[in-house]
């Protein structure tokens, strides 16, 4: 198998799997399952989706050379969390106490 | 500097102004507001001073051609390292302590007592309107209050963002269309005192302020009881309000003798509140405070 | 600096002097898809507070206006054409030459042009209901969220169409591989912003 | 509505009001109106006149080297401080007479402030940091440019399109009333249905955008384009304070291009994120605009902190104390400096427990800038300090940050903030960080680094005229504000009804006089100083007996800044080469340099930005539609570019390189007792052991 073979697996790979998780989220909804279960599933599936599209589309993974760009993604997601947590808390926080 | 410090509050407490200020509060929160100013102040001193003194003292004594010893190659001292985190880091442990501790005593929602009387606030360009919903009375400018009793303010605003202040008092909060805030406050001596809004909302900003009389318990029923006999605040007078203006202007416009209304509606903070709520789009001409607010289309 | 080359990319050893060069690119892309999070990041922070019945403001919600099937078919295009682009940057490592290259693209550019109509007529249905951005400060949230990731396909469409120029006139360059390296990054990064689009916006929504 | 012209008519102009209603308020505005126009028509004649519109286009507007983009930032920085120092020594006489009133109208005091607080953050402090980091990083890290030189044009083309609209406020219309942070939904559409809030938007978005390019920038050069041997760290300290910077830059500009847009959208198509009906949230805005305007300050005050880091030890002429210590408390701040921003608005009525978890963050940053100012206390004990003019800022940030950090710490409490939030001692806070902070490291890094751009020294005794007038300008300016405060003055008044309020309003109005000398000296020491360039000149690039790698090279540094790109052994890297061994060998042989060739798409950009934001401001909408065409068009065809490099032979730079160091070779260095001298040529002699 050349490495341009294993390449192409890893595409194929990361779409069928990205295209089964996504059946799987709207499966979820479509077959009415109860709210917290569903959202359940969709958020299971949606952290997966990301983790498989960015090992086999985006070839982040946790070699060496990758680490640069894996400690990038990490801190942004770092302060994404704190930005839009802290969004979430304080206008939640403040919706509760003034409406 | 403890002692400048000092030395400076009291200079600045016999000022005048300061009756106006948290410096000389009236009523107890703005004495721990105060409290805790003070304690903070002191506290950082303690990282604060040795820059102040160390820094002529080094320049001095270390100036090219100076007595001091010269150690190009210092660079690191494990004594000095571990005080210079380790004393602010103690520092702020402290001051966090203190402002957690005060934080939650002093939370505006929490009332200062049983029983408090309840104030609704409405912002207005550029006024304050004081609705006593149990007493029946309104006020436009002039916020009555007797000494001693827990006041409860709930804020609202018809208009844009304001923030209602009185400092010597308890300080700010917020007040926003279509929302209610809390302010909890207590006076404990008879007096005048000044509120303002902080939070600038046009031309008429600066003029936006409040008269705040603490009165003793009898003069206070007096004073509303003499509201109840005022004009009425109805739909239309209310709507007059809505333009911009000042308390004088809006006193003169609705030809009012002095700022206390009868209030015949006792819903009508609610319904201001709710006004933004009702799914529907407001218009500029029933956007009070707005250049393009018509009072008369207001339903 | 050999051991440092960057990632991200297709290029391999075999490419010599556009590999190093095009590191910092690849790089600076990815600092620039990073902020460009942050711009997504606050905008879903913003819809999903905005949820409330207060941000309904009355108006019609989720239950109303959302079409799951027209959903899943945005997100199986947006997916087929992730795959395509993939095979775009795949050709150029298998030195496939420029024609394979503008093939795979164009089937990108396709599927990411259906990906759009679909949405469009979505947005035309709901403004056809009264459900525009005006009508409620959710809608707003929504409009503006989903129709950032729309304008984001939009130019990768425009990008699509100078690489496609770029081809025809300069061929397989290292300066064209580069540029096909960062858009092959950026049409992935938008599919992932779109995972959060259907998961929090649509399928959060129906469930 | 909107024809050919959209709203735009000849009724906007000051011109037109001063004429229609003459009076102090509109004669001030129309007078400043009439000198930008005034100052644009003798800028186009001079140019005219002394034939400079080519080396202008060539050597400037053009290039993308970036020592001169640097340069034209920190230019673009200055002009716009002449306006901002200006407003605000207006707003101080205004206020000193405001008792029941004052000269000027309330809505023109409103624009005062919301000009002069947009333009002082995002037109004068960032470009002078931006300027600033442009000119020195490259030369520490011993990199040959940025990463990405032509979009280093573009980041300042975008910045210049935002100063130039704020300019335009002036002559055409008028600019926006609520402050700098521009709270809806009194900037929106029903309460401000004027141009106002959209020049503020159109001004403050492609400024936006242009710096996270500058932050991508000078991430990518510090991480990728380092001289082999410098190590993360060996970089110096103001490199460490600039990829710091670059990082939030990256991080914190989305939030407030999102947040504008988003009012724009309100006030342009009806949306509802900020309205008071249909589920507007003004909070949000809040939220938003913090979450930029709170790292934004830290932004600015990093790599100001990283002038301190390289002043303070080439003036004590001892190595940086503490190096590790100040990194980590540098990557300390810019992170925390993501969690606090709730502290803007601790008084909108959210639980003490949320109070409490942002105050605390607030706090937390107290102790690594803490340990900074101790760290360079630390390096100047021990040291041979020499109190040159950079040294005189330094003494006087060192007195007097710490005074406006302590406020910080006090408003970081809520329960106090209650008090002193929006009001005057909020001003004295961030007046007395950002002006001691900020501005006095601008000014004492451009004393230090002005050599290494153009070739000559600043005059030492003005500068030092200068910067004394600044710190007691500044006391007597800010402080009182502190007591003014207290006693519960909001800010952005424009009249009082206090009469206890007069005494401190008057002392205060009296400092901004000072200031203004302050600023007259700072100008008077640069013009000295360009008369006297031929006696300040220190061609061979060392005047200060420096210590980190942009010293090792002429002054003015050449384009391509090194002749062969040195390897680092050490973190001072110069310093060991002057201590440990030669550092004017010849290298054993050249090598051909590749240098980016002008481009015109920087100055495209920013025309086309600037007639978009103008047509956009005024409803024109063929012309905005114009514009941000042509921003497209210009990115595509830049994309067919082909020959973007030039190369510069060898041969030239042996020529060029070996008559430096012949002449360094046959000159006489001098020790720091000369170096306020003529004979300072910039050559560094070891220095003798001075008796006390
Ligand atoms: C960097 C920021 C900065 C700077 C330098 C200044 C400088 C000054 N400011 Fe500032 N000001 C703000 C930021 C700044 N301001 C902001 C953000 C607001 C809030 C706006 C709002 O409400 O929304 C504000 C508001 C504000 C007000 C309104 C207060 C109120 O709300 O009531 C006033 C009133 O007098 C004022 C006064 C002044 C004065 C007199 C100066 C100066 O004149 C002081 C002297 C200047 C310096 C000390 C600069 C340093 C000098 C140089 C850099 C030298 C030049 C260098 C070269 C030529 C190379 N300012
Ligand atoms: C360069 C700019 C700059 C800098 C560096 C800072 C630094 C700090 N600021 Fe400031 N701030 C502003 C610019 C800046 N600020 C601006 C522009 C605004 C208002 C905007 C507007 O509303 O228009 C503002 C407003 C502002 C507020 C909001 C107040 C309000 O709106 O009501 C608060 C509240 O917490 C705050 C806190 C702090 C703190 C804790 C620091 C700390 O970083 C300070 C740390 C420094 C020290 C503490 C001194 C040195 C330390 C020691 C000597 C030893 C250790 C000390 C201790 C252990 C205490 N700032
Ligand atoms: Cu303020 Cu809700
Ligand atoms: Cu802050």
């Amino acid at each position: 198998m050349t490495e341009i073979d294993r390449d192409r697996g890893r595409y194929l790979i990361g779409a069928g799997l990205s295209a089964l998780l996504t059946i799987l989220a709207f499966a979820a909804v479509a077959l009415g399952l109860s709210r917290g279960v569903a959202l359940g599933i969709i958020g299971v599936t949606a952290v997966a989706q990301v983790i498989v599209q960015l090992r086999c589309f985006l070839h982040i993974d946790f070699s060496r050379q990758k680490r640069e760009d894996l400690q990038l993604i990490l801190f942004s997601l770092l302060l994404l969390a704190i930005m839009a947590g802290g969004t979430l808390w304080i206008l939640a926080n403040l919706a509760q106490r003034m409406m | 500097m403890r002692r400048l410090a000092v030395v400076l509050l009291v200079v600045l407490a016999a000022h005048p102004a300061l009756a106006q200020g948290f410096l000389t509060p009236e009523g107890p929160v703005a004495a721990a507001q105060r409290e805790h100013l003070i304690r903070v102040t002191m506290v950082t001193m303690i990282a604060v001073l040795p820059v102040l003194i160390g820094v002529p003292l080094i320049l001095w004594r270390y100036r090219r051609g100076g007595r001091g010893a010269y150690r190009p190659g210092f660079d690191f001292s494990a004594p000095l390292e571990i005080a210079m985190w380790g004393v602010p880091a103690a520092i702020i442990v402290l001051l966090g302590t203190w402002l957690w501790q005060s934080t939650e005593a002093l939370d505006p929602y929490e009332p200062l007592g049983t029983d408090p009387l309840q104030v609704q606030v409405i912002g207005l360009n550029w006024k304050w309107l004081f609705l006593y919903p149990d007493q029946g009375i309104a006020s436009i400018g002039t916020l009555a209050i007797p000494a001693g009793r827990p006041v409860r303010l709930q804020l609202t605003t018809d208009t844009v963002m304001q923030s209602f202040m009185v400092p010597a008092l308890a300080g700010q909060i917020y007040a926003m269309p279509g929302m209610v805030s809390d302010l909890n406050l207590m006076a404990s001596r008879v007096g005048t005192l000044t509120g303002a809004n902080t939070q600038f909302n046009g031309t008429g900003f600066a003029g936006q302020q409040v008269d705040v009389q603490v009165m003793t318990p009898d003069d206070w029923t007096a004073w509303v009881q003499g509201g109840t006999t005022a004009p009425s605040l109805d739909a239309a007078r209310y709507a007059r309000l809505g333009v911009a203006g000042t308390t004088a202007q809006a006193l003169q416009a609705l030809s009012l003798p002095d700022s206390r209304m009868h209030l015949t509606a006792p819903g009508l903070f609610a319904s201001v509140v709710a006004r933004y709520h009702d799914g529907a789009p407001l218009a500029d001409r029933d956007q009070p405070g707005a250049p393009g607010f018509q009072p008369e289309s207001t339903p | 600096m050999t051991a440092n080359l960057h990632p991200g990319l297709n290029l391999g050893e075999s490419h010599g002097a556009a590999h190093p060069a095009s590191e910092n690119r690849v790089f600076g892309f990815w600092v620039f898809l990073m902020s460009d999070l942050i711009t997504f990041g606050i905008l879903f922070a913003t819809y999903a507070a905005s949820g409330t019945p207060m941000g309904l403001a009355g108006g019609p919600g989720p239950a109303q206006l959302f079409d799951l099937t027209s959903v899943a078919l945005q997100t199986a295009f947006l997916l087929a054409s992730s795959l395509t682009c993939g095979m775009a940057s795949l050709s150029m490592k298998a030195h496939a030459g420029a024609g394979r290259i503008a093939l795979w693209l164009l089937v990108t550019a396709l599927l990411g042009g259906g990906f759009l109509m679909l949405e469009l007529s979505d947005f035309a249905s709901m403004l056809a209901q009264g459900a525009g951005p005006a009508r409620s400060g959710w809608l707003s949230g929504f409009f503006a969220l989903v129709g950032l990731h729309g304008l984001h396909i939009t130019a990768g469409l425009l990008w699509i169409g100078v690489l496609l120029g770029l081809l025809a006139v300069q061929g397989l360059s290292d300066r064209v591989k580069t540029r096909l390296l960062l858009f092959a990054l950026y049409w992935h990064f938008l599919d992932l912003v779109w995972i959060g689009i259907f998961s929090i916006v649509f399928l959060r929504g129906l469930a | 509505m909107s024809g050919l012209f959209g709203h735009l008519d000849w009724t906007v102009t000051p011109f037109a009001a001063a004429i229609a209603d003459p009076g102090t308020n509109t004669f001030v505005a129309a007078g400043a109106a009439g000198l930008v126009v005034l100052g644009a028509v003798a800028l186009l004649g001079f140019l005219t006149w002394f034939r400079l519109w080519g080396p202008l286009w060539r050597d400037w507007l053009t290039s993308a080297d970036h020592k001169k983009i640097g340069v034209m930032y920190c230019v673009i920085g200055i002009v716009m401080l002449a306006r901002g120092v200006a407003e605000g020594a207006v707003m101080r006489a205004h206020q000193a007479m405001a008792l029941n009133g004052g000269p000027l109208s309330a809505e023109h005091f409103a624009e005062l402030f919301s000009t002069h607080g947009t333009i002082m953050i995002l037109f004068v402090a960032a470009p002078l940091v931006i300027g600033l980091i442009n000119i020195v990083v490259p030369l520490q890290i011993g990199a040959r440019d940025m990463a990405f030189p032509v979009m280093n044009q573009v980041s300042l083309g975008l910045t210049a399109a935002g100063a130039a609209l704020l300019m335009i406020s002036l002559v055409i219309g008028r600019f926006e009333t609520g402050g700098w942070s521009a709270y809806p939904p009194y900037t929106g559409r029903v309460f401000s249905p004027g141009e106002g809030p959209d020049y503020w938007i159109w001004s403050v978005v492609p400024a936006g955008i242009g710096s996270m390019l500058s932050g991508i920038n000078f991430a990518v050069t510090i991480y990728k384009c380092r001289a082999p041997g410098m190590t993360y760290m060996r970089m110096p300290l103001f490199t460490w304070t600039a990829l710091c910077a670059a990082i939030m830059l990256v991080y914190a500009m989305p939030p407030v291009t999102v947040s504008s847009l988003m009012l724009a959208l309100d006030r342009y198509a009806g949306f509802h994120f900020f309205t008071n009906d249909l589920g507007g949230n003004m909070m949000n805005y809040a939220n938003i605009f913090w979450m930029f305007g709170h790292p934004e300050v830290y932004i600015l005050v990093l790599p100001a902190y990283g002038v301190w880091s390289e002043v303070s030890a080439t003036f004590s002429a001892k190595t940086l104390y503490g190096y590790p210590s100040l990194v980590i408390a540098t990557m300390a701040i810019a992170v925390i400096a993501f969690t606090v921003w709730l502290h803007h608005f601790f008084t909108m009525g959210q639980s003490a427990s949320v109070n409490i978890a942002f105050g605390i963050a607030t706090m937390i940053i107290a102790v690594p800038t803490g340990v900074k100012v101790y760290d360079w206390m630390a390096t100047l004990w021990r040291g041979r300090i020499r109190m040159t003019v950079p040294m005189v800022y330094l003494t006087g940030f060192f007195i007097l940050f710490v005074i406006g950090g302590l406020t910080g710490v006090i408003l970081a409490n809520p329960t106090i903030d209650y008090q002193v939030h929006n009001t005057l001692f909020l001003v004295a806070h961030f007046h007395n960080v950002l002006i001691p902070g900020v501005l006095f490291a601008m000014l004492a890094g451009i004393h230090y680094w002005f050599p290494k751009v153009f070739g000559f020294r600043l005059h030492e005794t003005w500068g030092k005229r200068a910067a004394w007038l600044w710190i007691v300008g500044f006391c007597v300016t800010f402080l009182p504000l502190y007591a003014l405060g207290l006693m519960g003055m909001p800010r952005r008044s424009s009249s009082f009804a206090d009469p206890a309020f007069v005494p401190l309003q008057l002392v205060a109005g009296a400092g901004a006089v000072i200031i203004l000398l302050a600023l007259a000296a700072t100008l008077v020491c640069y013009g000295v100083s360009i008369r006297q360039r031929g006696t300040l000149a220190v061609p061979f690039g060392d005047p200060w007996d420096g210590r980190t790698l942009e010293w090792a090279m002429p002054a003015p540094a050449p384009e391509w800044n090194f002749a062969v790109i040195p390897a680092v052994a050490a973190r001072d890297a110069f310093w060991a080469e002057k201590t440990g061994g030669d550092p004017y060998v010849a290298p054993e042989r050249y090598e051909d340099i590749e240098l980016p060739r002008p481009t015109a798409l920087g100055l495209v950009i920013c025309v086309a930005t600037t007639a978009a934001g103008f047509a956009l401001t005024w409803h024109i909408w063929w012309l905005a539609l114009s514009g941000l065409v042509g921003i497209g068009l210009a990115v595509m065809v830049r994309a067919f570019a082909t020959q973007t490099t030039r190369v510069l032979p060898a041969a030239e730079v042996a020529v060029h390189h070996g008559r430096w160091l012949e002449a360094v070779h046959t000159a006489r260095g001098i020790t720091r007792d000369a170096e306020d001298s003529p004979a300072n040529r910039g050559l560094a002699a070891p220095d003798t052991e001075v008796t006390p």
